[in-house]
């Protein structure tokens, strides 16, 4: 555990112990990024071919190699608490290329997954489920697509739940199966009021 | 013409509620090619696998599989124009099929509407179907064009997760592919190829929604890419690709004061194009990005 | 008619006394077993998995024991002593050793068995280590009775082991090298002067191998080609090496002292000045002069070259081959006979010659051959083969050698441009988990990137070598001291492996992209030229060559010794042994290291003089054998033959051509043939003993 | 754990590959069920159908041969032969209506330890899976 110096809060921030403390790493935590993101996240050997890969990574602070150090170590908060987590586009570019054979993709994924247990997830994920949770879509139809759609000769919605409403209780009862439109309702909630 | 090949349509979202056009266009051109669009009714978002995948992936299992379902109770294989609802509809049936864990758990869901995961059906991209010669081939595909895109430079945009990662596919190369250049080349049109083709447009992973000028600057950096070799267009097999690249240029001259104008059409909208379809009725207008002076080259 | 039998309590005893009482060739059973059991605690390796204490009282339980023991480590002398006394104290009839594998130690014991008075062949050995305790770690129980009933096998066996004489061979006094690269020169060379014939076997038209292909050596820069040469005119001038290019290997039959080797000499259709002389053209045959070459009009790309020079349809590969002799590549050659006519007197030149099979005898074999580049375009993000400037490493030695296709100046493949910015990507291939890499390190791939970044720092006035790598392994002597030199001369050293490469369409320019993983920064490298230490693979023909010598192969490919450590020279053929990297990667001193010590172990059977088979051999129960012949078909080594006696036809077995394999023993219909040391009465007794003796 | 029932397992292997390996599976130290017991026999070319029928017939509850792959044998072809009887054991298995699973030939070669383990695995939980060998002490009373 990083020692508390118990200066005044400034000079706390900025002389933080910023040193490795074996208290800090969770075994668990790496057991269970591979048990749900299903690929050997702990083998990474930090050749750095995912960063170089990553079309992330030249434009902030996102280092997939970190995270997957994070996973070898076990270095859970740090990994769960790190905004960076949210900035894999998923392109798979570093699974295509590991050596090690690892998909750290879905090492992010799992992360993310965790994360999420913690509350911690940017609210736009969220909105897309309430979408979802109402209309069937995360991409709702709009008035105007619905002129070009008639103009097309086409129905004015498409043949999916806007159609067929009756199918959107179905999708209801797979979310609260999770409980996820409740507690993205709550997190929401806490985050805009 | 030979007895024609039936496929569940799933729509997705983007394509049917924000690029109608490349929903028509699929199906009538599709038709052409003696592949028969079905509708694929009540099918809901696929779920957006950057999202759904980031909260819990069983949500987004158990999700993908009702759509799944409502192509088994059809007794059809499914086509989808969409790479981000491939991911989701195609790697979901993947993963349930050889996970008998996974499809338990999946199944205790779906016992709560009466629904059950069979693994009876395959899921295929327009795309790959148009270019497999067993079902349509690239011979096809030139025979029904009757406006061919003369003397249009075409980039193409593959996008990530149609192709990738390439262990669970079955397209082959990820770093120098061709297969869609050449279905562009059977319109008539010129394919060209750019820098780090394979690079991503940027939207996924819920980054467009999570830190916009991020995602921005990524898809900037394809365009800047693409604009060097004077392309006339872009084109992709993606409707979210095709969101971030067409709308997408509209936000990067707000936020970051460059202008590229490049028109940005999925491969279906060019088929279309190609088989003597009008903008109108491809409602090229709904575009952010004018086709105006792309159209004006090949008509 | 064994299993007739079974059904009752001793069956195994039975049939052991009916079969040896029928089968006169051999000794009968009369006074009843007595069986010493030796438990080895092999400090804790075996001790600390199981309870020796428990498993020597259950021994001690079983009816033909009549001693039994433990020790710390019995392979020790004190352990060995133990054998011996035993024997004579309580006049055992057989031993049994649970300790480590056979193939470890039964030698050892066997020589204990033998020292206490008994014939070394009435011991057997109880794996309780590699197979039990080592595998079993965690289960002490099921360790412990595992161990018993190993034991219990064991004596099964022990008590019906008779008395065999190992056959003596007499060694061919001749070996034979397959393979003439710098390992098989030094092993032909070494066996040469120790006074043996050796037959020096090269697919190749010129030995060298791979090291003739390349500039200077590390870490001592000495140049390839300097330390080379003189081994190669020596091989040339060697009194007892014949030396076979343009050959392979076509089929091998026999045993240790006594391989018959058949030899495809291929058609060079170029005749050597002794050929021809044997053909009467005295003072003919090929002498190098390059009159053919100079008329020939077919143009072939050089593979010595790594294809970058042109060579004709007869050729030589450079100048300085061994043999100086010409070879026609049939594939290309038109027969429009130019050459001939050029050729004139000397009438080296014969477009009609054939393949021919020479046939020889030799006592053991030397398998050295070598490997190959992997093939690095299937690495598709790096670009070789598509862009025009990324080359392999193998490549980067002929363009910075001064005999090579440029001499000696390292210019672009794209424009004929001396590169100033040159990127070396290390473990290209190597250390790939991935299925289309290899997944091994390929060993010598980083210590000559340091030498390539030397010399273009020397070569190249301004030239920047960055090498990317994830470790540098520099592991030899003097190793880790030319990395410090190379880096003193300013190469740069990115710890990041190299995820992609993008070549500009304008200037054919390189963008590297990496993740300096030491700065923590992704990093776009623009450079002129790309060298890939490409991994290496167990050369083309090798499957083929070791199937025929018997010999197996890791799941790499590389061949296997008889063991890591004690026997790496060794395989599991006797008289056939391994050098250089066909074992696995080695460098250039590994390699004549590990040559020299399988020219070493190939040269001892031959000074002996004699090689002891192991009487593993088959036998006819005449009385049994019903003369179908079913057996003779089934022989692998056509060692049975039927013959007529005394009024019957029966099987007979000639000792010498039979390898004990039983293949004959495990199909007669009649349960006539007896597989000395692996009878019928024997593993049907351990069979029983396990399933049914547990209740004796 | 005592109480829990431990399957009876007869390998027949051969010296050169899958003994070989098994010892490599040791020196690698891979666990695995200590349900088997060897007999070693230079080739499984040795191997006589009635062994195995034999081992079944004492009270067997699983049979695995295991042998060099094929092309590998160390006496040529020794194992084309073995894979030949075997295959007939099967049918004969199958015949005298035993699970035809408690029987199994493998390759295994002298570099494939953890094939070994794995190998030795399955057949333990194959094993198990159908309990007891029926025909068990069947040999016993007669």
């Amino acid at each position: 555990m990083a020692k508390v110096k118990g200066y005044p809060e400034a000079l706390e921030n900025k002389l933080r112990d910023r040193r490795f403390y074996g208290e800090d790493t969770n075994p668990e935590f790496t057991k269970t990024v591979k048990k749900i993101s299903d690929t050997i996240a702990h083998m990474c050997y930090q050749c750095g071919t995912c960063t170089a890969s990553c079309p992330s990574a030249p434009r902030s602070s996102y280092r997939i190699r970190k995270f997957m150090r994070r996973a070898v170590l076990g270095f859970e908060n740090e990994a769960l608490t790190d905004p960076d987590l949210w900035l894999c586009t998923t392109c798979y570019s570093c699974t295509d290329r590991c050596p090690r054979d690892i998909a750290p993709t879905d090492v992010i994924m799992a992360m993310r997954n965790l994360a999420f247990k913690r509350d911690i997830i940017p609210v736009n994920f969220l909105k897309t489920v309430q979408a979802i949770y109402t209309t069937g879509h995360g991409v709702p139809n709009n008035d105007v697509n619905r002129t070009a759609r008639k103009k097309l000769g086409m129905a004015a919605d498409p043949p999916t739940t806007h159609s067929y409403p009756e199918f959107i209780p179905g999708i209801q009862k797979i979310l609260d199966y999770f409980k996820l439109k409740a507690n993205a309702d709550r997190i929401v909630k806490e985050r805009e009021g | 013409m030979e007895s024609s090949h039936q496929y569940a349509f799933y729509l997705g979202c983007i394509a049917p509620n924000r690029y109608p056009g490349s929903e028509s266009a699929s199906i009538r051109t599709a038709k052409k090619l003696g592949i028969e669009l079905l509708p694929l009714k009540g099918a809901s978002c696929c779920p957006a696998p950057g999202a759904f995948g980031s909260i819990d992936l069983n949500v987004w299992y158990a999700m993908a599989a009702r759509n799944l379902v409502l192509a088994e109770q059809m007794g059809k294989d499914i086509a989808l124009i969409c790479n981000g609802c491939y991911k989701s509809i195609w790697e979901v049936n993947h993963k349930l099929k050889k996970n008998a864990e996974l499809r338990k758990m999946v199944n205790e869901v779906l016992k709560e509407i009466d629904m059950e995961y069979k693994g009876t059906i395959d899921v295929f991209h327009l795309a790959e179907l148009l270019y497999d010669p067993e079902i349509c081939g690239l011979q096809k595909i030139k025979d029904s064009v009757t406006t061919p895109l003369k003397g249009a430079k075409i980039a193409v945009h593959y996008g990530c997760h149609l192709m990738k990662p390439r262990k669970e596919r079955h397209f082959g190369t990820t770093e120098h592919p061709y297969w869609v250049e050449e279905m562009v080349a059977a319109l008539g049109a010129e394919p060209v190829e750019y820098r780090n083709k394979m690079q991503c447009c940027g939207a996924g992973g819920g980054v467009r929604g999570y830190d916009i000028v991020h995602s921005l600057d990524i898809t900037n950096e394809k365009l800047i890419n693409i604009m060097e070799v004077k392309a006339d267009a872009v084109t992709d097999l993606c409707p979210f690709c095709q969101l971030q690249f067409d709308r997408g240029q509209i936000e990067i001259e707000e936020k970051f004061g460059v202008k590229y104008n490049l028109p940005v059409l999925h491969y279906c909208e060019l088929l279309g194009l190609a088989q003597g379809m009008t903008p109108q009725e491809l409602a090229l207008d709904l575009h952010g990005i004018s086709c105006e002076p792309f159209l004006e080259k090949v008509l | 008619m064994a299993e007739k039998k079974v059904t009752k309590k001793d069956a195994a005893q039975k049939t052991a006394k009916k079969d040896a009482g029928i089968a006169p060739n051999m000794a009968k059973e009369e006074k009843k077993p007595r069986i010493g059991v030796f438990i080895c605690h092999c400090g804790t390796n075996i001790a600390g998995s199981m309870s020796i204490t428990d498993v020597q009282e259950y021994a001690k339980t079983l009816g033909d024991v009549a001693f039994a023991d433990n020790y710390q480590y019995m392979c020790s002398t004190p352990g060995q002593k133990k054998i011996e006394d035993a024997i004579k104290e309580h006049n055992l009839t057989g031993i049994v050793v649970a300790a480590c594998s056979p193939r470890l130690h039964e030698p050892t014991f066997r020589t204990a068995t033998k020292e206490g008075g008994l014939n070394p062949f009435r011991f057997e050995m109880a794996n309780i280590r590699e197979q039990n305790s080592w595998v079993h770690m965690h289960d002490s129980e099921g360790a412990t009775s595992k161990a018993k009933d190993a034991i219990r096998i064991a004596v099964a066996k022990a008590a019906l082991l008779q008395d065999l004489i190992p056959k003596s061979v007499p060694v061919e006094p001749t070996a034979m090298v397959v393979g003439a690269g710098v390992a098989g020169m030094q092993a032909a060379l070494d066996l040469a002067a120790a006074g043996i014939k050796t037959y020096l076997i090269e697919q190749e038209p010129s030995i060298g191998g791979r090291m003739s292909q390349l500039d200077k050596t590390f870490p001592t820069l000495d140049c390839s080609q300097c330390i080379l040469t003189p081994k190669m005119v020596d091989v040339g001038r060697s009194k007892n090496i014949e030396l076979m290019t343009y050959s392979n290997v076509d089929s091998v039959e026999g045993y240790i002292g006594n391989f018959d080797v058949t030899i495809r000499k291929k058609a060079r259709g170029v005749l050597t000045p002794d050929e021809a002389e044997a053909r009467g053209f005295v003072g003919g045959g090929c002498n190098g002069c390059g009159d053919c070459d100079a008329v020939c009009p077919v143009i072939k790309p050089n593979n010595f070259e790594v294809g970058m020079k042109p060579r004709k349809a007869i050729y030589i590969n450079h100048p300085q081959v061994v043999p100086l002799i010409y070879t026609i590549d049939f594939e290309s050659c038109v027969k429009c006979g130019l050459c001939v006519t050029a050729c004139g007197d000397k009438k080296a030149i014969d477009l009609e010659m054939q393949d021919e099979l020479i046939k020889v005898k030799v006592g053991t074999a030397i398998l050295a051959t070598g490997y190959d580049i992997f093939p690095i375009e299937k690495k598709e993000e790096w670009g070789y083969k598509k862009y025009e400037n990324v080359i392999s490493s193998l490549e980067f030695e002929r363009l910075i050698c001064a005999s090579g296709p440029t001499g000696g100046h390292l210019v672009r493949p794209s424009d004929g441009v001396t590169p100033k910015k040159i990127a070396f990507l290390l473990c290209a291939g190597s250390r790939d988990n991935t299925g289309v890499g290899k997944p091994y390190c390929s060993r010598f791939c980083c210590m000559y990137s340091l030498k390539h970044a030397h010399q273009i720092i020397e070569k190249i006035p301004g030239a920047q070598p960055y090498l990317f790598y994830m470790d540098i392994r520099s592991f030899g002597k003097m190793y880790e001291e030319f990395y410090y030199r190379i880096q003193d001369e300013g190469a740069k050293f990115i710890r990041g492996r190299v995820a992609n490469i993008l070549e500009d369409p304008e200037t054919k320019n390189l963008k590297v992209y990496a993740d300096d993983t030491l700065l923590d920064r992704p990093m776009e490298l623009e450079v002129d030229l790309v060298v890939l230490a490409s991994a290496v693979e167990p050369a083309a023909d090798t499957n083929r060559t070791r199937k025929l010598f018997g010999v197996s192969c890791s799941m790499d490919g590389w061949l296997l010794e008889a063991h890591p450590k004690l026997n790496p020279c060794g395989t599991t053929t006797a008289g056939v042994f391994l050098a250089g990297v066909c074992q696995g990667p080695k460098d250039i001193p590994d390699t004549v290291a590990s040559a020299e010590g399988a020219a070493s172990a190939a040269s001892i059977p031959i000074h002996m003089g004699e090689v002891e088979l192991e009487p593993y051999f088959a036998m006819c129960i005449e009385d049994k054998c019903a003369g179908c012949g079913m057996c003779v078909k089934l022989c692998p080594y056509s060692a049975l033959d039927l013959i007529e006696k005394d009024g019957r036809t029966v099987m007979q077995v000639t000792e010498a051509k039979c390898k004990g394999c039983g293949t004959c023993g495990g199909f007669c219909p009649g349960g006539a043939i007896w597989m000395q040391h692996f009878t019928t009465p024997q593993i049907v007794a351990q069979i029983d003993a396990f399933l049914v003796g547990g209740e004796q | 754990m005592s109480d829990e029932w431990k399957p009876k397992i007869l390998g027949m292997v051969c010296n050169w590959c899958s003994y070989a390996g098994a010892d490599l599976a040791g020196s690698a130290r891979t666990q695995y069920p200590p349900d088997i017991r060897i007999v070693r026999v230079m080739c499984t070319g040795r191997l006589d159908m009635l062994f195995v029928l034999k081992a079944f017939a004492d009270g067997a509850d699983g049979v695995l041969v295991s042998g060099c792959h094929f092309g590998d044998c160390h006496y040529l072809e020794g194992n084309y032969k073995a894979a030949k009887r075997m295959f007939m054991v099967k049918s004969l298995l199958k015949n005298i209506g035993l699970e035809d699973k408690r029987f199994r030939m493998t390759f295994v070669s002298a570099s494939e330890g953890v094939k070994w383990a794995k190998v030795v695995e399955d057949v333990v939980n194959v094993v198990k899976s159908y309990g007891p060998n029926p025909i068990a002490g069947f040999a016993a009373n007669k």
